[in-house]
């Protein structure tokens, strides 16, 4: 299927989507070409020769048995690909025992992350291969949806509810996560990732958690680190660090500038600043921009705020 | 086109009693506590006073099947908006 | 204009589109209703306890009282359209004139309650019940104020002797139209002041 | 002949705004709504490019992210709300409803052009909305259209008053035909475009009036602080959804039947054969109007709707599906041993059930709930409804208006010209359209002004194949204003059709009719019975 569909099925259960789609497929091309054949080989075949011939067409106004048939025969088809395609999503929605629990929170426009031992992330949910992993998922405020293409599922998020979502990945490798429902200004940014490992790295990941999956470690310089984060985090869907202007202010020059505030008092950019505009965005919301920004007090470790501002401190 | 009579001012009136009297059965049944019950009667009594608007003051009784139809397709959709996202909401 | 008078030639059949004509718009009335019947009936059964506490805020006796204002008033408008069809037109616009004025204390009583309702500070926003309490309320008063109108105009119809024996359809379908608005009451008071 | 055409006043007649702005003539009202509805459509479809160009580049490189959401809600509700949902109901049905059942008008002639008002009023609401314009998508989906900070509340307004016009069109046509049909003209003689019409009037009649308190609600909620919506306030933003479809799910039929209707009328004139299943054509409209009440919820299978839900509203999607199949084989068995010629009407015709085919077989994707849930919001979904809205619906609006044109006119079209556009119109419409299945399977999400390099490929043939469709919907256009100046004299029945309005004069007089004309038979009577 990988050339048809250029996702390939990353699990047991989109093979079975897939195969469910080609059921229909085929159905579908054999009335396809059935009508459309009949269509354009009548209208050729009995197309007017003559121009006088026109009045020796035999008044057929009907029959009851054609018509009978094709309300039967579509009937039966229909409610075949009806019970198949709802079995094939009633398996999908069967809760699995044992499953890897995460949590998804979206907000406008990232996705947050929070395993059950309380490690938090941003766009990039890590699972083990070969094991049932659910989805907890949520919405902060408004409607966003959690679409895995690979896996041929998606799930609307939506405040005030919980809604969930198994797969059973088993392959590893990354694969893309889309919000599908409208949600706002950077919807189209609002993309992550879930990286399916080996159980063996999986297991080592979980261990070591706390050096933040770095296959840098510890030995990365800060402001890379920093850079890292921005990218992972989704600062970029609406911080530009060029010179284009997005949503929200520009990165670059940022550091040291004199920012306008709503309220027309100003404040330099310092490091204090620029934490508490992470932390509490709020705060000090600069001037012609909508206050949007989300905290990232809980997502967000302190080493990562820290890297955070010395990487800002580098766009000169 | 019928033409205004004794008759049709006598149901009016009979119609009229008829609905102060149940007006105020469901008014007294309202302080009885009986669980759901009160509801169910609640909206019988309703019903009952609404078809007697209906069939009398609007003159449905009279009416052709046509305008029967239309009175009453309306609350079948009704149903059918009612049901449909009952079976969501409540079985969520 | 071009010529069209918008009148029909067969008195008869003006009568039966109009009447078919109202039906069809009442049919229309009743979803624009049904809609919010539904996000009640939703919300009624998510959230019992609300309904019940919430509902023992509004004065059942006020309610009866403008149930029995309207069913006083659509009784008006049959001893109204059954004046006009005697040929009666004075009584017919006394008739219609004393549903306008009851439609005018049901509005005041309406006004007295959600003056109460603001006073001791509830609004539409204060919680779901009185969401829909309002929206459902004012949807209603809404279409008395409405009603209101549309008698008007019919009794100034019959003022300048357009209405007859032999023609009052305004006053027949007006009829109707008001009618409806008191069956809708008929439910709201029950499901808001009796049941919650 | 009943009526001698052509010795009464035309329509046309009488000149000056006032003639027009207060006319009570269903036909010069009809007009207006055609006028209104194409320029609606033409800036739509200006939309639409600019969509097209953003999307060349996969970054939103032209117009940026907030650009592009409100363009495609403003492509959306526009076509929708403005051109779609009025266009053929109210233009082309307020023209030829009176002329088809034998009447010398609609039912209420002064709430007709009421309704007219009241859509201008309401499109007028809508054009001032544009002071903050929306971004909203136009499903207006809660909470983010209660909390948006565009001019939201102002076009609820606008959209209620559209919806009270649509109404108050829809309950005229269905007393003018339960009571002003000509004498003879039974329920089994009607045209089939009339039975399309009568169940899209049903549908607006019943469904209309639950997307207007919706949008009241919505207003109020944004007004107000009622919470009916906001899940802060323990209200339930998927009821939103369901109120919404409950209207816009039947409201696709309001567009695809009278098309349907059309496409009827069209087939059987230029096979020169009986239409084939009058009473299965007949009834299954019916039955779409009813059955597409049932469906709502298959836009909502990712919603987080119960399961029984979920599986009640998939079996009910796919039994919609059979009476549409109905129509499309009984179409095609009127063309077996016809006598058929390619006039541009007949070619759009025969367009919209090649198209309609495409778009109906994509559904039983969308119907079944496991593919659903694939699909739903990627561009699959995209490339279906325009398969079946603008190759179903517009391609049968086109048909009517090249089949009526001579008798709305009293000119005839440029054949040629017409075959040119239809020609561009349809290689273009495929290649922007069919791509999108493509790059929907492949699992690019809609509503995406900045996508992944991978689906680069698939949207600058998409974009390309919009340029085309433009050039032939403006070479069209061209025809059209080409025809209305120059265009030669049309007789009164140049088609050699057999239903009432062909009876007419082209154009009409004001009275459609000398005399009511007495129907003693179906339309549809080509062809030599069997001895």
């Amino acid at each position: 299927m990988d050339n048809v569909l250029a996702f390939g099925a990353a699990s047991g259960q989109a093979g079975r989507v897939d195969a469910l789609f080609v059921m229909i497929a085929a159905i579908g091309g054999f009335f396809f070409f059935l009508t459309q054949g009949m269509l354009i080989y009548f209208a050729v075949k009995y197309r007017r020769r003559l121009p006088d011939r026109d009045n020796e067409t035999p008044a057929i106004t009907g029959s009851p048995l054609l018509e009978f048939l094709w309300i039967l025969i579509p009937s039966i088809v229909v409610v075949v690909i009806f019970y198949y395609g709802w079995r094939v999503y009633t398996d999908q929605r069967i809760p699995v025992a044992g499953a890897t629990e995460v949590h998804v929170n979206a907000r406008q426009w990232m996705y947050e992350i929070r395993y059950p031992d309380g490690r938090t992330a941003i766009n990039e949910i890590r699972v083990p291969a070969g094991k049932p992993v659910k989805f907890i998922l949520s919405a902060a405020d408004v409607l966003h949806g959690f679409y895995l293409p690979d896996f041929r599922v998606k799930m609307d998020m939506i405040p005030g509810r919980v809604t969930t979502l198994w797969v059973q990945p088993d392959r590893p490798g990354s694969y893309q996560i889309f919000c599908t429902v409208y949600c706002g200004t950077g919807h189209s940014n609002m993309l992550a990732q879930l990286i399916v490992m080996p159980q063996r790295e999986y297991a080592e990941w979980v261990e070591h958690g706390a050096r933040e999956g770095g296959e840098a470690g510890g030995k990365e310089p800060l402001h890379e680190r920093g850079e890292r984060v921005v990218k992972g985090a989704g600062c970029l869907n609406c911080h530009a660090v060029d010179g284009k202007e997005k949503i929200a202010p520009n990165f670059r020059g940022l550091y040291g500038s004199k920012v306008p505030l709503d309220g027309g008092t100003s404040v330099t950019a310092d490091e204090e600043y620029l934490r508490e505009s992470i932390e509490d965005p709020g705060a000090k919301v600069v001037k012609g921009y909508p206050n949007v920004m989300p905290t990232f007090k809980t997502t967000l470790p302190r080493k990562d705020t820290d890297a955070v501002v010395e990487y800002l401190k580098t766009l000169k | 086109m019928d033409h205004g009579t004794g008759n049709s001012r006598r149901t009016g009136i009979a119609v009229f009693a008829a609905l102060l009297l149940l007006t105020a059965v469901t008014v007294l049944v309202s302080y009885v506590d009986l669980g759901l019950w009160n509801a169910v009667v609640a909206l019988l009594i309703a019903s009952v006073k609404a078809s007697l608007v209906a069939l009398f003051f609007m003159h449905l009784k009279g009416e052709s099947r046509l305008v029967w139809g239309f009175a009453l397709v309306p609350i079948v959709f009704l149903a059918l908006i009612l049901l449909g996202t009952l079976t969501d909401t409540m079985l969520r | 204009m071009s010529g069209h008078t918008g009148e029909h030639a067969d008195p008869a059949v003006a009568f039966e589109s109009a009447k078919l004509g109202v039906w069809t718009f009442l049919a229309t009335e009743v979803l624009l209703f049904g809609a919010l019947f539904t996000a009640y009936t939703v919300f009624r059964m998510k959230y019992p306890e609300m309904f019940r506490m919430e509902h023992a805020k509004l004065d059942r006796v006020l309610g009866a009282v403008n149930t029995v204002v309207l069913i006083t008033s659509s009784l008006m408008v049959v001893f109204g359209v059954d004046a006009i069809k005697r040929g009666k037109a004075r009584l017919f616009e006394a008739c219609f004139g004393a549903t306008i004025l009851l439609a005018g204390v049901f509005l005041c009583v309406k006004y007295a309650e959600y003056a109460a309702k603001f006073h001791h500070g509830i609004y539409p926003r204060t919680n779901l019940f009185f969401s829909i309490y309002f929206m459902l309320t004012g949807l209603h008063g809404i279409h008395v104020l409405l009603g209101m109108g549309l008698l008007s105009y019919v009794i100034v119809l019959s003022r300048r002797g357009r209405l007859s024996a032999s023609y009052y359809t305004p006053a027949e379908m007006s009829g109707l139209y008001w009618h409806f608005v008191d069956l809708v009451w008929i439910y709201l008071f029950p499901l808001l002041y009796l049941i919650g | 002949m009943v009526n001698e055409p052509g010795n009464g006043r035309g329509y046309l007649e009488e000149r000056g705004w006032r003639s027009w702005a207060f006319t009570l003539d269903h036909k010069r009202i009809g007009a207006m709504y055609l006028w209104t509805t194409t320029v609606f459509f033409l800036i739509g479809g200006v939309f639409a490019l600019l969509l097209r160009l953003e999307l060349l580049s996969p970054q939103a490189r032209y117009f940026g992210n907030h650009t592009y959401n409100v363009f495609f809600t403003l492509h959306g509700a526009m076509m929708i709300f403005l051109f779609i949902i009025p266009a053929i109901p109210s233009g082309l049905g307020n023209f030829f409803i009176p002329l088809h059942i034998g009447a010398r008008d609609v039912a209420f002639p002064r709430l007709n052009l009421a309704s007219y008002w009241v859509f201008a009023a309401g499109f007028l609401v809508i054009i001032g909305s544009l002071v903050a314009p929306m971004d909203t998508g136009w499903t207006f989906y809660t909470p983010y259209s209660a909390k948006s900070a565009a001019a939201v509340t102002t076009l609820s307004l606008g959209i209620f008053l559209i919806g009270m016009s649509s109404i108050l069109t829809g309950l005229n046509f269905i007393v003018t035909i339960h009571k002003l049909r000509a004498p003879g003209m039974t329920w089994h003689r009607l045209p089939l475009f009339i039975w399309g019409m009568y169940s899209t009037s049903i549908i607006q009649v019943i469904a209309t009036p639950v997307v207007g308190v919706t949008f009241l609600l919505l207003a109020a909620e944004r007004i107000f602080g009622v919470g009916f919506f906001d899940p802060a306030k323990g209200g339930d933003p998927v009821l939103f959804q369901h109120f919404f479809w409950f209207y816009s799910h039947p409201v696709v039929y309001v567009m695809i039947l009278p098309a349907m209707g059309i496409v009827s009328e069209v087939i059987p004139v230029f096979s020169r054969k009986p239409i084939f299943g009058y009473k299965a054509i007949a009834y299954s409209s019916v039955a779409i109007a009813l059955g597409g009440f049932l469906v709502w919820g298959h836009h909502m299978f990712t919603s987080g709707m119960s399961p029984l839900a979920n599986m009640i509203f998939s079996l009910m999607t796919f039994f919609v599906a059979v009476p549409t199949a109905v129509k499309v084989f009984n179409w095609t068995a009127t063309l077996y041993r016809g006598s058929i010629t390619f006039e541009a009407p007949m070619l759009y015709a025969l367009t919209f059930i090649f198209l309609f085919i495409v778009g109906g077989l994509t559904g039983p994707f969308l119907g079944a709930l496991a593919t659903n849930v694939q699909l739903h919001d990627t561009y699959f979904v995209v490339a279906h409804f325009h398969y079946t809205m603008m190759g179903g619906t517009v391609m049968g609006f086109f048909a009517g208006l090249h089949y009526w044109f001579p008798k709305m006119t009293g000119k005839m079209l440029n054949e040629k010209v017409a075959r040119i556009a239809w020609a561009l119109i349809f290689v273009g419409f495929n290649v922007t359209f069919f791509t999108m299945f493509v790059v929907g399977v492949r699992g690019m999400p809609r509503r995406y002004a900045e996508y992944l390099p991978k689906f680069h490929t698939e949207n600058v043939i998409s974009t390309i194949g919009s340029a085309v469709l433009a050039l032939g919907i403006l070479v069209m256009c061209w025809n059209f204003l080409q025809g209305l100046r120059k265009g030669a004299p049309a007789p009164a029945n140049p088609w050699r059709a057999l239903s009432l309005e062909w009876r007419a004069a082209s154009p009409p007089d004001v009275e459609n009719f000398h005399e009511i004309p007495v129907v003693t038979d179906w339309p549809y009577g080509y062809g030599t019975p069997k001895a």
